[in-house]
């Protein structure tokens, strides 16, 4: 259903003439870095790593909110970035982002009705009478009463609002629906509930997610498959079910103990993520516990290890 | 996209801004007698010169660079400004820059200490209010402020002359000195003519910053960092002048800048009421006069002077608030 | 076992437009000497105005009723300056958020240094400002500093005169929430508060705070507040749980996480440790908002073993082993009123 | 209780600032029919308040109280004119700026730049100087001049909106610009618009006021800066008949007071910062 092939996008952070004087580079920060993977029909792809490592703007870049650097991103076997007006607003039917944080995410000066009518006239869809009862169905369904259409977002709960979120979304009935950390800042016995709910959504609409998380426990239990994400680069696909044993990449089972890393010398200097390292070596190779010459030196790519298993990793065969 | 960039770039750039600035200033000084409805020539050189006999008008022409192509002109007028140049008044029969250089120390020893000191007022007065916030102190200062801020400059000087001048006399009722003094005496005169007139200022230029620190404070108050100094077992007046004051100076010093156009207007105001010697009573002089020359220059040098407090302030930004290093 | 810190019947309320908060609703809470005590429950609950009261920082809440009992001195008695002598140097707090908690205006020596003259001078004005903000002062601070920092395995990990010069914003996550701690230290706390320390961090960082959490309890007295259920279980010797302004369970930490009693206390644990293939708790209804409350007890609307009872009466505190469960469900016939 | 005396003091003032504002503006339109007598008609000289002339009369035997009223219209003419041309002024740069950013955002605010840190009040003497007194020179010299700081503010709101999650969630539900514009971006900017808008009336009013006492103004019509100028020239000061400047030094100060309030009370309803703390 949708391609990513070797998805790039760099953002420069840029000087002003006398900085680059003073002999301050304009350096490139590698949010994604070459990034492929395919979500299949009715599947739910989960999507993890720490916070910082591209996932949003990954989100974000297969969706046409920005523009990628370098590849391509085929939904249905059509270049996204290739599509003209029609197009661009078919896919926008069909494939919906729920973000993170629900509480900038909605409109502030918008109530919820408001809010769910948007999409339905954004798209043409329906007579006023006929987008009345779309919108109370949707409330339904993610579980809000009506009373809380004439609410806005300050006077919902975090939960209620991400819910409110998921209906904006969905009530244009799309097939794709990426979900950025949709839990993220929830107590856990909502986020339960909202995981819950989307399952149940997905399997009433015949919805196909790509779930970004950094939890590993939700992307486990949800996911069909999952993909682990570091520095802008995919290091590891593999089935759902087998994640929790046979994950092989180091950073993967880095992230499923709780083992204790050396952390870069943070003070001096080194202050934020930097996102790659310009091809050189294997994003992991500072922190890899068992790296060895060859890490340092070349990038490894994306290998597939066994059907369904995919890891970028020079240690493993 | 954030843009990173070094303090020293940062003043650089700003430099450069200032610069065209400038020149704009004077492209405007040299542009506006000429756009104007009416002759630039009378417009420069004034009602007098201009009904005079032809040659002496020719001479004066060319003396005042009014000949020759407009581009011509421009290029003159540039070079004679950067130079100190700045026109001939015809009131005051001296060089526009001399007339400026005597009266602008004057406006300057009104603004620059009420600044300072109203900034001052402003930090506790604030800072208490927003402390104490909905209380008694707090809607007493807010309203005293406020109708600082509301009234006419002028007029409140006017209303204090009268009450502390003419009615109890414990003021003089204008200029700067009482005669012939010297040393400890001229000085200790000198400030006694200036109280009313520099404390109207402070009060007035107070009167805005309370409303930016009282806010900023209480918008601090909610700040994590205050609870954990509280945590610390700092005092209140600690935690107070110590960790929120300290984080509302920063827009304290914006605000300043911004308003820095303002408090030297309603120095330039007062000063006619208290027969200041500054830059307003030469300016209202000079507009009685339709004395071009010495207008332009006045605008010229005011608006030196507000480029060089937005440059001081960007800098102390700078110093101030770490984040922006 | 020598009790430090007993709050008893504790009610806090704030007023806000919307209608009266009743934020704590008769806590009972006990916490002993060199125990580590966690509290868990989700947000809004009422842990941050709880822990907030026990420094009397809970502005503009008040406390209507209660007493908090420290080291034998009731804190809600005390006058304002007796309770300044009390904060930092008795009761120290570590805050949740590790970006917003540092002054932005200040270096991290010059705040670290702060808590140090405020255990050796007090907090008035003049005595913290005018040595304290030039600079990082005498060798003794530095000593004394670096000490702290390398029992926070911060000492090898970074060069201390550094890190001292480095204003907040230039710092890491991780290193900031242990300038934190750090600065809680400094003042020679009876007791720590550390407010949800793990849950903005990155993994790694995480993964060191735990470590530093788990030495410092084995010789200071501290309350986690976390929903962090690997923090809690490494650390907390005891747990409490809260819900709708009250404590409704509390409890040996492994007596509680294998045999939780109040229904509200299994939700919140399964919510959290569910693998692939299990069923997801059922989870019905919204979180409590803190003004409507619902007659009786607050959690029966989405209590799946809500009873008549339930929603008629407010149950009492009841002791079941060595657990107290505030929950009908276990009420016997002498508690119930 | 408590609630409803917080809500009472916060509408307190606004409803203070509206009322005052509102006399103001009935006396301007109504002033010649309350006003006793005519305000050109010269008199004997120097009158003290009494019930015939309520607030005396003038050098030139003018009634002070019917001057006042009068004085009212052009004042408040002046500064509703200009506050319109220099806010409309700044609205249309601001919203260019911020929503077409590039090269053109660059210039505008290049200009806008410029025109902030150049002295007002210097600015407008010498334009006025230039002109000729006159109450339609001194409304355009205003209006021109003030619009780089509605072009700032309307600027940073529109590009904070731009960037903000909601944009971008519309922007993902197929929203186009001109959609984002109208549902997003100006609702969150008329608020911002209205309290610049009243502000700059007061600004404009000041502003009048001074040039009108620097003699920039038309010598006949009726304002309340001419009249200070005349009490302050004409020996009103300076022979202590406090009421020939005292009422109309009055009058503007508290248009402007209630100006402010009004502004104040708008720019609190809408920033959600102000009214979180507020909340707390």
């Amino acid at each position: 259903m949708l391609e990513v092939r070797d998805l790039k996008k760099h953002f420069r952070i840029r000087h002003n003439p006398l900085a680059r004087l003073r002999g301050h580079r304009d350096h490139i920060v590698r949010a994604i870095d070459g990034v492929t993977f395919e979500i299949c029909e009715g599947e739910v792809l989960g999507l993890v790593g720490e916070s910082g490592c591209g996932k949003t703007t990954l989100a974000k870049t297969v969706l046409r909110l920005y523009l990628p650097t370098n590849g391509d991103v085929l939904f249905r076997g059509q270049s996204v970035f290739g599509m003209g007006r029609n197009e661009l607003k078919q896919l926008r039917r069909e494939a919906q982002i729920v973000f993170q944080d629900s509480n900038s995410t909605l409109d502030p000066r918008m109530n919820a009705r408001h809010m769910l009518e948007e999409p339905l006239l954004l798209h043409r869809m329906g007579q006023r009478s006929e987008r009345r009862q779309r919108i109370a169905s949707m409330m339904e369904k993610v579980m809000l009463s009506p009373a809380f259409l004439k609410r806005h977002p300050a006077e919902l709960s975090g939960g209620q609002r991400q819910r409110l979120s998921m209906a904006r979304a969905l009530i244009i009935e799309p097939r794709l629906v990426i979900a950025d950390e949709p839990l993220a800042g929830l107590d856990p016995i909502v986020s339960t509930q909202l995981l819950d709910l989307m399952l149940c959504l997905k399997r009433e609409m015949g919805l196909t997610y790509l779930f970004i998380s950094h939890d590993l426990s939700t992307v486990t239990y949800a996911s069909d498959r999952i993909a682990v994400m570091y520095k802008g680069r995919i290091v590891e696909i593999i089935d759902g079910e087998r994640f929790q044993s046979g994950a092989l990449h180091p950073y993967t089972r880095f992230l499923q103990s709780p083992e204790r890393l050396p952390v870069e010398s943070e003070v001096n200097g080194d202050i934020h993520f930097r996102h790659g390292n310009g091809g050189k070596g294997c994003v992991f190779h500072e922190k890899c516990p068992n790296r060895t010459s060859i890490c340092t030196e070349s990038s490894p790519g994306l290998r597939d290890i066994a059907p369904g298993h995919k890891v970028a990793c020079h240690l493993v065969n | 996209m954030e843009r990173h960039q070094h303090p020293a770039a940062a003043v650089a750039s700003k430099a450069v801004r200032y610069l065209i600035v400038l020149f704009v200033i004077i492209s405007l000084n040299f542009l506006l007698p000429r756009l104007m409805p009416g002759d630039p020539v009378m417009n420069v050189l004034g009602e007098e010169a201009y009904y005079g006999s032809p040659e002496v008008l020719e001479e004066l022409k060319a003396e005042w660079g009014l000949d020759g192509p407009l581009y011509v002109q421009y290029f003159r007028y540039l070079g004679n400004y950067l130079k100190g140049d700045w026109g001939h008044s015809f009131l005051c029969m001296r060089p526009v820059s001399e007339a400026i250089g005597l009266h602008l120390r004057w406006t300057l020893a009104l603004v620059l200490p009420a600044i300072i000191l109203g900034a001052l007022l402003a930090a506790i007065a604030g800072a208490l209010a927003a402390w104490y916030r909905k209380s008694k102190l707090d809607i007493g200062f807010s309203a005293t402020f406020l109708s600082f801020y509301s009234m006419p400059h002028y007029w409140l000087a006017m209303v204090l002359l009268f009450v502390f001048g003419f009615l109890l006399g414990w003021f003089p009722l204008g200029k700067v000195t009482s005669g012939d003094t010297t040393g400890l005496a001229y000085v200790v005169d000198v400030g006694w003519h200036m109280v009313l007139p520099l404390g109207l200022l402070t009060v007035s230029k107070a009167a805005y910053d309370f409303l930016v620190v009282r806010n900023s404070v209480i918008s601090i108050y909610g700040e994590d960092y205050v609870l954990m100094a509280q945590a610390k077992g700092l005092s209140q007046m600690a935690v107070l002048f110590k960790h929120a004051v300290r984080n509302a100076l920063a827009p304290l010093v914006t605000v300043t800048a911004i308003q820095f156009g303002a408090i030297l207007s309603g120095t330039l105001m007062i000063e006619i009421v208290f027969s200041w010697p500054g830059m307003g009573t030469m300016i209202y002089e000079a507009i009685g006069a339709r004395d071009y020359p010495v207008l332009q220059g006045a605008f010229f040098i005011i608006a030196v002077c507000m480029l060089v407090a937005n440059f001081i302030a960007d800098m102390v930004y700078v110093w101030l608030d770490p984040r922006t290093r | 076992m020598k009790e430090l810190l007993k709050v008893t019947g504790l009610n806090v309320v704030f007023d806000t437009p919307a209608g009266r908060v009743h934020a704590n609703r008769g806590i009972n809470l006990m916490v002993n000497e060199n125990e580590t005590l966690g509290l868990m429950g989700e947000s809004g609950c009422g842990k941050t105005v709880l822990f907030l009261s026990l420094l009397r920082l809970q502005q503009p809440g008040r406390i209507v009723s209660g007493s908090i009992v420290f080291d034998g001195r009731d804190l809600t008695k005390l006058t304002t300056s007796e309770m300044q002598q009390v904060r930092g140097r008795q009761i120290a707090l570590v805050p949740q958020d590790h970006s917003t908690a540092l002054n932005p205006a200040f270096t991290v020596g010059q705040q670290l240094n702060e808590a140090l003259l405020v255990r050796d001078n007090g907090g008035g004005l003049w005595k913290t400002s005018l040595i304290g903000c030039s600079g990082r002062g005498s060798q003794a601070f530095q000593e004394e500093v670096k000490a702290v920092l390398g029992e926070l395995a911060l000492g090898d990990l970074v060069d201390t005169g550094r890190l001292l010069g480095r204003y907040p914003h230039q710092l890491s996550g991780g290193i900031r929430q242990r300038v934190l701690i750090a600065m809680a230290l400094l003042g020679h706390p009876r007791m720590l508060i550390a407010d949800e320390p793990t849950t903005a961090l990155d993994r790694a960082s995480r993964v060191q705070t735990l470590e530093v959490l788990n030495r410092l309890c084995e010789r200071m007295t501290m309350l986690i507040i976390s929903h962090d259920l690997d923090a809690i279980r490494t650390t907390c010797e005891r747990v409490a749980v809260m819900y709708g302004g009250r404590i409704i369970e509390t409890g040996p930490m492994l007596s509680v996480f294998r045999n939780p009693r109040h229904p509200y206390t299994r939700l919140f644990l399964s919510c959290q440790k569910f693998s692939r293939g299990d069923v997801l708790p059922e989870v019905t209804g919204d979180v409590l908002n803190l003004i409507d409350f619902p007659l009786g007890c607050s959690f029966h609307p989405r209590c799946p073993r809500a009873m008549p009872v339930c929603s008629e009466l407010e149950p009492a505190e009841v002791h079941v082993d060595d657990t107290m469960v505030a929950c009908h469900l276990y009420a016997t016939g002498e508690t119930t009123c | 209780m408590a609630r409803l005396r917080q809500v009472m003091q916060g509408n307190k003032a606004r409803w203070a600032g509206i009322a005052m504002l509102v006399l103001f503006i009935l006396c301007a339109m109504l002033a010649p029919w309350i006003a006793p007598l005519d305000p050109w008609e010269f008199g004997p000289a120097f009158l003290r308040p009494s019930t015939t002339n309520l607030l005396g009369t003038n050098d030139v035997g003018q009634d002070i109280f019917s001057e006042l009223l009068y004085g009212a219209r052009n004042s408040l003419l002046v500064g509703f004119a200009a506050a319109l041309l220099s806010v409309s002024l700044g609205a249309i740069v601001g919203l260019v700026a911020g929503f077409r950013k590039g090269i053109l955002d660059d210039l505008l605010m290049g200009a806008t730049d410029v025109f902030l840190v150049m002295p007002m009040l210097p600015l407008a003497i010498l334009v006025s100087v230039y002109l000729g007194p006159s109450i339609w020179n001194l409304t355009l010299v205003i209006g021109l001049l003030w619009w780089p700081s509605t072009a700032r503010v309307i600027r940073s709101q529109v590009l904070s909106i731009r960037e903000s999650g909601y944009v971008e969630s519309a922007r993902a539900l197929g929203a186009s610009d001109l959609w984002i514009m109208r549902r997003h971006v100006l609702p969150n900017v008329v608020p911002l618009l209205m309290a610049k808008f009243v502000l700059t009336v007061a600004v404009a009013m000041l502003m009048e006021a001074s040039l009108s006492f620097l003699g920039l103004g038309d010598p006949i019509a009726k304002s309340w800066g001419m009249m200070l100028r005349y009490a302050f020239l004409r020996g009103g000061f300076v022979g202590g008949l406090w009421w020939w400047y005292a009422p109309p030094g009055l009058a503007i100060g508290l248009c402007i007071l209630s100006l402010t309030l009004i502004s104040f009370s708008i720019e609190e309803k809408s920033d959600p910062r102000l009214k979180r703390v507020l909340e707390r």
